[in-house]
């Protein structure tokens, strides 16, 4: 298998799919003649059109409104939103329209779109371009919100997620785009609101997913040489969620530490740990903790912003404290 | 037009304007929730605007849609037990007054959120584009919504792409208690197509005829590759806003000033004048939808209301 | 002290605040000639005038837009937002400019602002004007948000917020506003980031806020029936999130219930839950519940809504099995 | 204008210049992080405009800040310190590139999303007009900025409520990669202006006089109570958008075309034409901006990073 980066592989699923299908296309800022700024569509306006790769003019709520009346009417839209901070001006669009529309019409109107868009920290892109808010999105049901930690996975849900039928928002992660790994050539579906183990362990279970899984992988390797073995869970989705291998590793560990990039309150870690308590009482051997950013804006200065992050260390701390 | 269809959309206007009346009684006898937007004295603007359609022209509009809906060609039946939140609605009572679809008669709702519908419009036209197809999308929305950003967005978009869409603003000169020039920088609404180069024409929506043959044309030309088009037809809303609206943002002399010019009077009259129809003819289609709508009424009463499993279904397609 | 509505309250807030400081001024859709949607701002236009009661177009990002600046230089603006389902069209300059401008530029911009809004169900008013989101606003650091469940609450609490020199989202509930209760007059101030306890109780702690804090009490008085004696813990401020009197209940009664109006995943019950577990771990006698919304779009028909929304019976069913 | 106001402009443009240059260097040795877009092409639109404003006007921009940020007063150090995230930067090292902004100037930053401020923009007049007080906002935003919702908004918005504003619209031809004519439905952006029943002024910006000039005169306009007005500069970004643009979306010769059209050149062949100044003033003024920018860098460099609990301070006015 071709080890590829994640940029590649969400190139590779796109290419694919469009080839596959006439009816996917792609819409969104600076898509075309740029090549996407993040490079992921270099290429695809020369080789697919302009009708299929389509430049917008900066009006978010456009890009995702036109998405869904495309969609409705049997197109499969893949609108690209630049960041995720950027959906904030498109939020009604995302969540009150394509999220309700198939149920408020009880089932007559179908949206098969995907919203692509790139989330996360770590730059120095201040306040207003930083953020992880996975968790908000994936508070509407009607949404499912997927969110990939490898390169493998990112070409594998994505590709579920353009054939699907449903409204996805895909949340691929700036500093990942890099990250390398094996992805199958061609054919290679994940399926959507699985989660899964990404590495196995003992000793505690550690509850991820996007960048979160590439620092808990980490922590794992400096852990292993202390002997400790935590067994990493990547949710992948957001929504639908899928707690049953988080719930099978932990009563196999009895500890949990849940890793997220986002702000802790009301963000991911929340959920999950209400749900392991929840569903798994009696199986607690000690306190779930949870990682996450800092509860504050991000600022610009590198220092700075490094210390609201979520760091390897900040892992191996929660870890050993479960234990 | 044969006389067939003008009796045809005489007779829609009245049923239009006895199912509204009908719905207020229901909201009055709290068998319908929620909010309640009624279209009297607007009938001749959607009425007029879509029998100028052709079936795969996609029409959407906001969320005073009961009008929008019959004349697409949802019976009264399915739009009253809607209203009632019965399973036999057209949105299976789940959509309610304001959600009313038919995606069968490519008539794709009833959006509650102001404005929000236009860029999803944009979208519905940008498919016949991109399959190169021959539907004309047909957008109405109010005044006030003429001011949110999504406008601007939608209207930009499908000027830049050159989509196949007919913008109307149905001009009735409030937005809820908002008088168009206490919202607006521009009291006529087509001066806003102008930002957009795009044509706009500006009609009077009390008079059928004049609103069809307008959209006739207008569509044609979009039909024939001209890019979007404007269209701004003024009327006037009889009644509140929605119901328990206290009007104090209007004299009640204005009120009745504009209800004396009655659109379904107006086409009567236009009908008799032109010798179209008789007052035997025209009294005929009244007692016709009077029974259509008495019919609606009981047919919703009596049907049932959702399944309690209809609550977990149509989250998604796939489960 | 006078037993009024928690409508009358917030005008009364309003009125007052508006009477003590020129400086505020109240701008949104039908705040004027109108009277407020809700009639909360009935008669303020003919007293005030239109350049203190300001009318503006549909145009929510505009509203508060035009506050954040207002605010910068020294007004005390409250945006009105005729509902929280609106909200998501202001959404980028509440999360991403109102939140962050003050941490952004080192404190030298100050947002003495208020953004007032309704949100909530049960009034058949369909999937996309029923939701009760206040999760995911309070998610982001820089804004707080307040949610009272009392006349007397909404009152003293609205009254700080205007005072306050931070932005505020100020979620009200719709089918609260009949509500009555003593309030006291004039001067009548409750601090932002305390939550109290609503009825004391020893056998479990409900905590609550909002609607919520209304469906609690009744299922109080029927438990109280069975014998049953719960402590209402309302936060009325999810952020900053006061844990205080939580835990001290907790720490009590070794049994907790989380009843929210919004839907359960990735709301407000998850991070309760979570911090419970996590700073009072050892006294936790059974797994913490949570009562909310089903996961689906509102739906129109009456009976499906009461269907999805939490009950007075769920509350009841969830103490029960606690114990 | 007297001499000295000559000569301080023509040195704003010229720092302006130098310290964008030395950005680019620093960014490419790592020392600047995120995002940077450079002015360089773009001087006179900011350094004419903001010479036509008085302090009581506020003035508020996108995230190509600096250049805004000196006209406006701050200095070259306190721009290049908050490049590198220091402590002495005029946003404490928080801000960086995309947000700049000093209060006690009467600048309101540095804003990141596109369009976002001109909401804002609304809010800081709104206090001119509740104050009654003579101040007039200048707000400044690209060509790319006038395709999304806000700027609509805040257009109808100011001229419903006739606020005292200019929207300064730089049409530097691009919104990233893309074209005025691939966004817009319009491709002059003053067309946008009739829209809202406001007049519009589309000026050249690569001539620091003109710009002042109009400026002078609009500005002028709208304190006498005209209500907001708009003015499009037509100028050109001489880089790419931000550091690291492949720059694929327009020829080379396009770019030398335009830089040979310097606005610093034109200004300066303007004070020798009109012998306001001598080649030797110029020069003189050249070597302080370039020591006052050399001065900035060192500064700048050897400040310190913001503390460690930094990190907490400002999240609320009161904690
Ligand atoms: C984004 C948004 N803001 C506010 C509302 C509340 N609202 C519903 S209808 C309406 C007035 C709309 O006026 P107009 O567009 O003229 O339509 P009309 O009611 O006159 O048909 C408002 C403000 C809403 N539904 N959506
Ligand atoms: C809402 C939003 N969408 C997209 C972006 C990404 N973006 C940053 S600058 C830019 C282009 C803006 O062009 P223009 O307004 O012409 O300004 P210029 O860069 O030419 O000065 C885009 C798309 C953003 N910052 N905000
Ligand atoms: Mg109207
Ligand atoms: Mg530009």
């Amino acid at each position: 298998m071709a080890k590829i980066t994640m940029r590649e592989a969400i190139s590779q699923a796109l290419w694919e799919e469009m080839e596959r299908d006439p009816k996917v296309f792609i819409l969104g800022e600076e898509v075309g003649v740029w090549g996407g700024t993040y490079a992921v569509t270099k290429g695809f306006y020369d080789h697919f059109g302009p009708e299929r790769v389509r430049d917008t003019p900066i009006a978010e709520a456009a890009i995702v409104g036109a998405a869904i009346g495309a969609s409705m009417r049997g197109l499969r839209p893949i609108a690209e939103l630049m960041t995720i901070n950027f959906a904030f001006s498109a939020m009604d669009h995302i969540v009150n329209e394509a999220a309700k529309m198939h149920y408020m019409f009880n089932g007559q109107m179908t949206l098969p779109m995907v919203i692509r868009t790139v989330g996360g920290g770590g730059r120095q892109l201040g306040a207003t371009h930083s953020q992880t808010p996975d968790a908000i999105f994936a508070h509407f049901p009607g949404l499912k919100v997927v969110a990939p930690g490898t390169p493998a996975d990112a070409k594998g849900l994505l590709k579920s997620a353009i054939r699907s039928n449903d409204p996805i928002f895909f949340i691929e992660h700036a500093t990942l785009y890099q990250t390398r790994g094996e992805v199958p050539e061609g054919e290679h579906l994940v399926p959507i609101g699985k989660s899964t183990v990404q590495r196995t362990g003992r000793d505690v279970t550690v509850v991820t997913y996007s960048k979160g899984l590439e620092i808990s992988l980490k922590a794992a390797e400096q852990l292993a040489k202390d002997g400790i073995e935590i067994e990493v869970v990547d949710l992948r989705t957001l929504r639908p969620l899928d707690m049953e291998p988080v719930l099978e590793s932990f009563k196999k560990t009895n500890r949990a530490v849940i890793v997220e990039e986002g702000w802790l309150s009301f963000g991911v870690g929340a959920e999950i740990s209400a749900r392991i308590y929840e569903d798994a009482f009696d199986y607690v051997d000690a306190p779930i903790r949870r990682v996450a950013q800092k509860e504050v804006p991000l600022p610009y200065n590198r220092t700075l912003e490094q210390m609201a992050l979520p760091q390897v260390e900040d892992v191996i701390k929660a870890v050993k404290e479960v234990i | 037009m044969d006389k067939m269809e003008h009796l045809d959309l005489y007779r829609q206007m009245v049923i239009i304007r006895r199912v509204e009346e009908r719905a207020a009684e229901l909201y009055q006898q709290g068998k319908i929730g929620g909010f309640l937007h009624l279209y009297i004295g607007q009938e001749a603007v959607s009425t007029g605007l879509i029998s100028a359609r052709r079936p795969e022209d996609p029409v959407i509009t906001a969320y005073r849609d009961h009008g929008v809906a019959i004349n697409c060609g949802i019976s009264a039946k399915e739009v009253v037990a809607e209203l009632l939140g019965k399973a036999t609605g057209c949105s299976g009572g789940k959509g309610g007054s304001m959600h009313m679809a038919d995606v069968t008669k490519n008539y794709w709702g009833g959006h509650a959120i102001v404005g929000a519908h236009l860029p999803i419009a944009s979208g519905l036209a940008l498919a016949d584009a991109y399959n190169k197809t021959s539907g004309v999308t047909i957008c109405m929305f109010g005044d006030g919504a003429s001011n949110i950003g999504y406008f601007h967005e939608a209207l930009n978009l499908s000027k830049v792409w050159n989509l196949p869409v007919l913008w109307v603003c149905e001009n009735n000169q409030y937005g809820m208690g908002t008088a168009v020039e206490r919202a607006s920088a521009v009291s006529e609404m087509i001066q806003k197509a102008s930002g957009y180069g795009m044509k706009g024409v500006r009609i009077n929506g009390m008079d059928l005829m004049e609103v069809r043959e307008t959209a006739e044309k207008m569509m044609a030309e979009i039909r024939a590759g001209s890019g979007p088009q404007f269209l701004e037809i003024m009327t006037y809303r009889f009644r509140g806003h929605s119901m328990g609206d206290p009007e104090r943002y209007r004299k009640a002399d204005e009120v009745h000033q504009w209800q004396e010019n009655d659109p379904i009077g107006i086409h009567r009259k236009y009908l008799l004048d032109h010798q179209i129809a008789t007052e035997e003819e025209l009294n005929q289609q009244d007692d016709l939808a009077e029974k259509e709508v008495q019919e609606a009424v009981e047919f919703a009463e009596s049907s049932p209301e959702p399944a309690a499993e209809e609550l977990f279904k149509h989250i998604y397609v796939e489960e």
